[in-house]
């Protein structure tokens, strides 16, 4: 029974919901799918209970009719677990990570920016990666977004 | 009178001294580069950075205090070139001697470190504001081990004028040895006044851009850099006035090239600590200083209270 | 929190940062207070870029994401996008992708050493050690065809071969660089007025590392084992023995020594390589049109942890390509590190974590409708202009001598 | 041994060592072998397939067809990132990079490069 399985066998236990939900893609890559209802305790759980003590990363998603976020956290010997969770298009809103992981503050700025989903409890800052001067609701990685896209020559012929 | 317009004009005055000391730049930056395994500046290379500034276009920021501003960089300059004027060059003679001449020529070269201090306060910029504040801080560092070394040797001499000093010397040779701790003091506290490597922290280009050079731009920052080129020729030929004053009184020609040999020792002695050196934060320069380099100083006093007790 | 006397504005040009960022300073005499970080503006929209072209063009995109650890994002793509089309690499292109790994993380160590130098004011050590990296940057050259931007990678293994007389050239390089490095380890260890001014600075205890997720020479420096070279063997790492340097000084100091030591090992692992170079093909026929899927890779670049997220729709273009560099997890720290330290320090305990904003902020500022491209600024339109943006940061030269408010805080 | 000045004796010695670095554009820099530099094209093998073209990550190539069997190629140099992408597509090996690296100019019209079949035989540029 390696890691990663057993990793997996005691989230199925944990939450019933996740039984199909949960893939070992290959050796250390865990991908599972987690309504954004209960996210929360997988989220405490993943990070109490089986020690991913590490949030490598925050992946913002446009899937169409909904907003996909993906949690990639990983363990001191380099297991991966990637939450995916996805909000709705109309009104999303996810809460912050920054109470487990002060860090993760950077990560979730680019969802602001980028993707237009508020993230509720962000601590107040600078807003990161767009400028000061960026117009208002301009989400450039939105894919109905019609900025002036670096298109190369051989398209536009 | 014609005389003594040469004098001024020409050869310990404004032409030598501005001559010697690009001439001074160039060997430091040339051995600096050669150091560090380059090729190094051409030979005009000073010379060029100072036509250059001239033509440059002079930016007074707003809300700096203009007539302040421009005024300082030329008091330096002008208290350097004085400085020329009381330095026994290369034989006893000097243009104008009397009784205290050291104590002048002390407070001429220490005025350049108040003029940094002032362009940098009155241009009003963070920047600035800052160099000239550490320029200050670091002012008492190094200055009161200078003054108590040079003090201590010309104690030993019983006079204060510097050409008696370096008369006295020249009959008694051996004491160079008693002052050496008195050249290394000194060596310290010239490069600190010039601000060279291990204590530029006024002007760290890392941290505060050009300390108090920061606002400068154009002819005042000419007048700047070449105050501190003399400055450099001027120390180190005060320096081997009164530490090494041996061949003073030889044949006029040989004396003229005993004189640049040890201007050049000390020059190559700064541009080689510059190398090696990292720049020392102002906490950690004022406790270097004070923890060896005033010690040494008291060090030297003590010996020549003593070797005078004992040829007197 | 207004216990500060003025703001100094580390500003997107300052000669201490290779790259935009702006770091002001609440400074009360030579201490730092607090410290408001701004990032963004090196952003050139890599990633929305990436949706729009194909993913072999997308490889040279990547690896422009930053200038000195180019491989590293551009293998890190190529992983993820090989193993969402569950490519089986040659070994050989395994080993040439590790041997230009390694090279790469030399000649960025051997920068670093030289601009740390120059951040604490001894720029000998910058001559000296930027003299020994044109050795590396040589062989680069001569193995991928150019100094910098390798593009050795392909989808689906290497580009270019290491023919057998290239061997010996790399041998030869690697010995002269090692009994270098042994010297620059000497001179950072022994001469008092480095560590003087490295030791003690930038510190960061075991637990803040864990807690603001630093990755990287930075980590490793306060006591954390964590290499994804270990962890999560990538490339042919996992048949390479090479030791993971850790050092428990906490500070700057402890950090030069982790890269020095991190160089020595570099050296091993390229005479690794070339010993047990298997034969074999170096690429394998990757299809234009990815299938469907999602994959995450990282990859040990020179400054830490680097992450790569790639999702495709099965065209030849990707959905979505997420990068995140190891310098956006770093910069957290930084603040922290700098709680109640000099100004003096500021410089260093920024270049210790080696920042490499282009990496952080890889996203375009594509310019905004109103303003038409061929407005150009006169000088005194933007002399006001700086003016103004100045005093939006909250930094007022107008009159230093009253305190000031930062926003954010 | 910890005492300040620890490159003392490495920076006297090359006080008398020959320098590293060289004056560049008066000393001719050499690239190694195989360097990436500015692209050559040979229109005689070429066959107009636009595979150079679809790959070019920048869109700095562009083939025209000027009759059956004669093509001509246009390069942007200020487009183009020197990758090779082209070189290593194009199935015919009409493409080749040179060593030739020092290509700043001072109006851009010179940096459009066409190579022509008929007015150079050898594809010389013509620029």
């Amino acid at each position: 029974m390696s890691n990663e399985d057993n990793i997996k066998q005691q989230l199925i236990e944990k939450f019933s919901a996740l039984s199909d939900k949960i893939i070992v893609k290959r050796a250390r890559r865990i991908f599972a799918e987690v309504s954004l209802a209960d996210f929360p305790q997988v989220f405490d759980f993943a990070i109490k209970k089986l020690n991913f003590s590490i949030l490598t990363a925050i992946t913002g998603l446009d899937e169409g009719t909904v907003f996909g976020v993906i949690y990639h956290l990983s363990t001191e010997n380099g297991i991966m677990l990637n939450l995916h969770t996805t909000t709705p298009r109309d009104n999303p809103l996810i809460n912050t990570v920054t109470n487990y992981f002060p860090a993760a503050d950077a990560y979730e700025r680019e969802l602001v920016d980028l993707l237009g989903i508020p993230v509720e409890g962000l601590p107040q800052g600078n807003r990161y990666p767009l400028p000061d001067s960026w117009p208002a609701n301009q989400y450039p990685l939105r894919k109905d977004w019609k900025g002036q896209m670096p298109v190369n020559k051989e398209e536009s012929k | 009178m014609v005389n003594t317009l040469f004098h001024i004009f020409i050869f310990p005055g404004f032409l030598f001294a501005c001559v010697s000391g690009l001439a001074a730049e160039y060997i430091d930056r040339k051995l600096y580069a050669k150091m560090q395994n380059r090729i190094g500046p051409p030979w005009f290379q000073p010379v060029a950075d100072c036509i250059k500034l001239f033509a440059k276009e002079v930016i007074i920021p707003q809300q700096a205090d203009s007539r302040i501003f421009t005024f300082v960089p030329v008091l330096a300059f002008a208290a350097v070139l004085t400085s020329f004027f009381y330095i026994p060059l290369w034989n006893v003679k000097t243009l104008s001697s009397f009784n205290g001449d050291l104590i002048v020529v002390l407070y001429l070269l220490t005025i350049p470190t108040l003029t940094f201090f002032l362009g940098g306060w009155y241009a009003r910029s963070v920047f600035s504001m800052i160099g000239a504040a550490r320029s200050i801080i670091q002012l008492f560092a190094y200055e009161i081990p200078l003054f108590i070394s040079i003090l201590a040797v010309a104690m030993l001499a019983d006079t204060l004028s510097l050409s008696e000093i370096t008369v006295f010397y020249s009959k008694h040779l051996w004491l160079i040895l008693i002052n050496l701790p008195g050249f290394v003091v000194a060596i310290i506290a010239l490069i600190g006044k010039l601000e060279k490597a291990p204590f530029d922290t006024p002007e760290a280009e890392t941290e505060i851009v050009a300390g108090s050079f920061t606002e400068y731009s154009g002819r005042p920052l000419a007048f700047f850099k070449l105050a501190i080129d003399m400055e450099l020729v001027a120390g180190s030929s005060l320096l081997a006035a009164i530490f090494l004053p041996f061949g003073l009184n030889i044949h006029p020609v040989p004396g003229f090239m005993l004189y640049l040999i040890k201007v050049l020792f000390v020059v190559a002695l700064i541009s080689v600590s510059r190398t090696i050196f990292a720049r020392l934060r102002i906490d950690q320069m004022i406790n270097f200083c004070w923890k060896y380099v005033a010690p040494i100083a008291f060090l030297q006093l003590v010996l020549d209270l003593f070797v005078k007790g004992l040829i007197r | 929190m207004s216990n500060y006397d003025f703001i100094v504005p580390i500003g997107p040009q300052h000669p201490a940062l290779k790259e935009p960022e702006t770091f002001l300073l609440m400074m009360s005499g030579e201490k730092i207070k607090g410290m408001n970080v701004r990032l963004g503006y090196n952003h050139r929209g890599i990633e929305k870029a990436c949706e729009g072209q194909t993913y072999i063009q997308d490889l040279y995109l990547i690896e422009r994401v930053c200038g000195i650890c180019s491989h590293s994002h551009a293998s890190c793509f190529a992983q993820a996008v090989e193993e969402i089309a569950g490519l089986e690499l040659p070994k050989r292109a395994l080993y040439i992708r590790t041997l230009i790994g390694e090279l790469e993380r030399i000649h960025s160590h051997l920068l670093w050493l030289g601009v740390a130098g120059h951040e604490i004011g001894f720029d000998t050590l910058l001559m000296y050690t930027w003299r020994d990296r044109e050795i590396v940057m040589d062989i680069l050259a001569l193995l991928t065809g150019n100094r910098v931007n390798y593009s050795i990678n392909t989808i689906g293994g290497v580009r270019r071969d290491i023919t057998t007389e290239q061997i010996p050239q790399i041998l030869k390089a690697i010995d002269t660089l090692e009994e270098r490095t042994k010297y620059y380890a000497k001179v950072a260890t022994e001469d008092t007025t480095i560590t003087a001014r490295l030791s003690g600075i930038g510190l960061l205890s075991h637990d803040n590392v864990l807690k603001l997720g630093v990755v990287g020479p930075t980590a490793r420096a306060s006591g954390v084992k964590r290499d994804v070279r270990k962890d999560d063997p990538y490339a042919a790492y996992g048949e390479i023995d090479f030791n993971v340097i850790t050092d428990d000084h906490c500070d700057v100091y402890g950090r030069t020594l982790v890269r020095v030591g991190e160089l020595m090992e570099s050296y091993k692992i390229i005479r690794q390589v070339l010993a047990k170079l298997p034969e074999g093909p170096i690429t394998v026929k990757a299809p234009r049109k990815i299938p469907v899927g999602q994959a995450v890779s990282r990859y040990e670049a020179p400054r830490g942890e680097d992450l790569h997220y790639v999702k495709s729709n099965g065209t030849d273009k990707p959905d979505r390509v997420k990068v995140r560099a190891p310098t956006l997890a770093n910069v957290q720290a930084v603040a922290e590190m700098l709680k109640d330290r000099y100004l003096a320090d500021m410089p260093i305990v920024v270049a210790a974590i080696d920042p490499c904003f282009s990496c952080t902020d890889r996203m375009t500022s594509i310019s905004t409708a109103d303003k038409d491209d061929k407005t150009f600024m006169s000088w005194p339109k933007l002399r006001t202009y700086s003016i103004e943006w100045y005093s939006r940061q909250g930094v007022d030269f107008s009159d230093l001598n009253k305190k000031f408010k930062a926003p954010g805080i | 041994m910890r005492w300040p000045g620890r490159m003392i004796n490495q920076v006297l010695q090359s006080l008398f060592k020959k320098p590293a670095t060289s004056s560049y554009p008066f000393v001719k820099a050499e690239m190694p072998e195989k360097y990436r530099g500015k692209l050559n094209y040979h229109p005689e093998s070429c066959i107009g397939c636009m595979i150079c073209v679809k790959d070019c990550p920048t869109g700095a190539i562009t083939i025209k067809k000027l009759a059956d069997k004669k093509f001509q190629c246009e390069i942007d140099l200020t487009r183009c990132i020197y990758c090779a992408q082209c070189v290593d597509s194009c199935p015919k090996k009409a493409l080749e990079s040179t060593k030739e690296f020092e290509l700043a100019g001072l109006n851009k019209s010179k940096l459009k490069v066409i190579f022509n079949a008929e007015t150079c035989g050898n594809s010389e540029a013509k620029a």
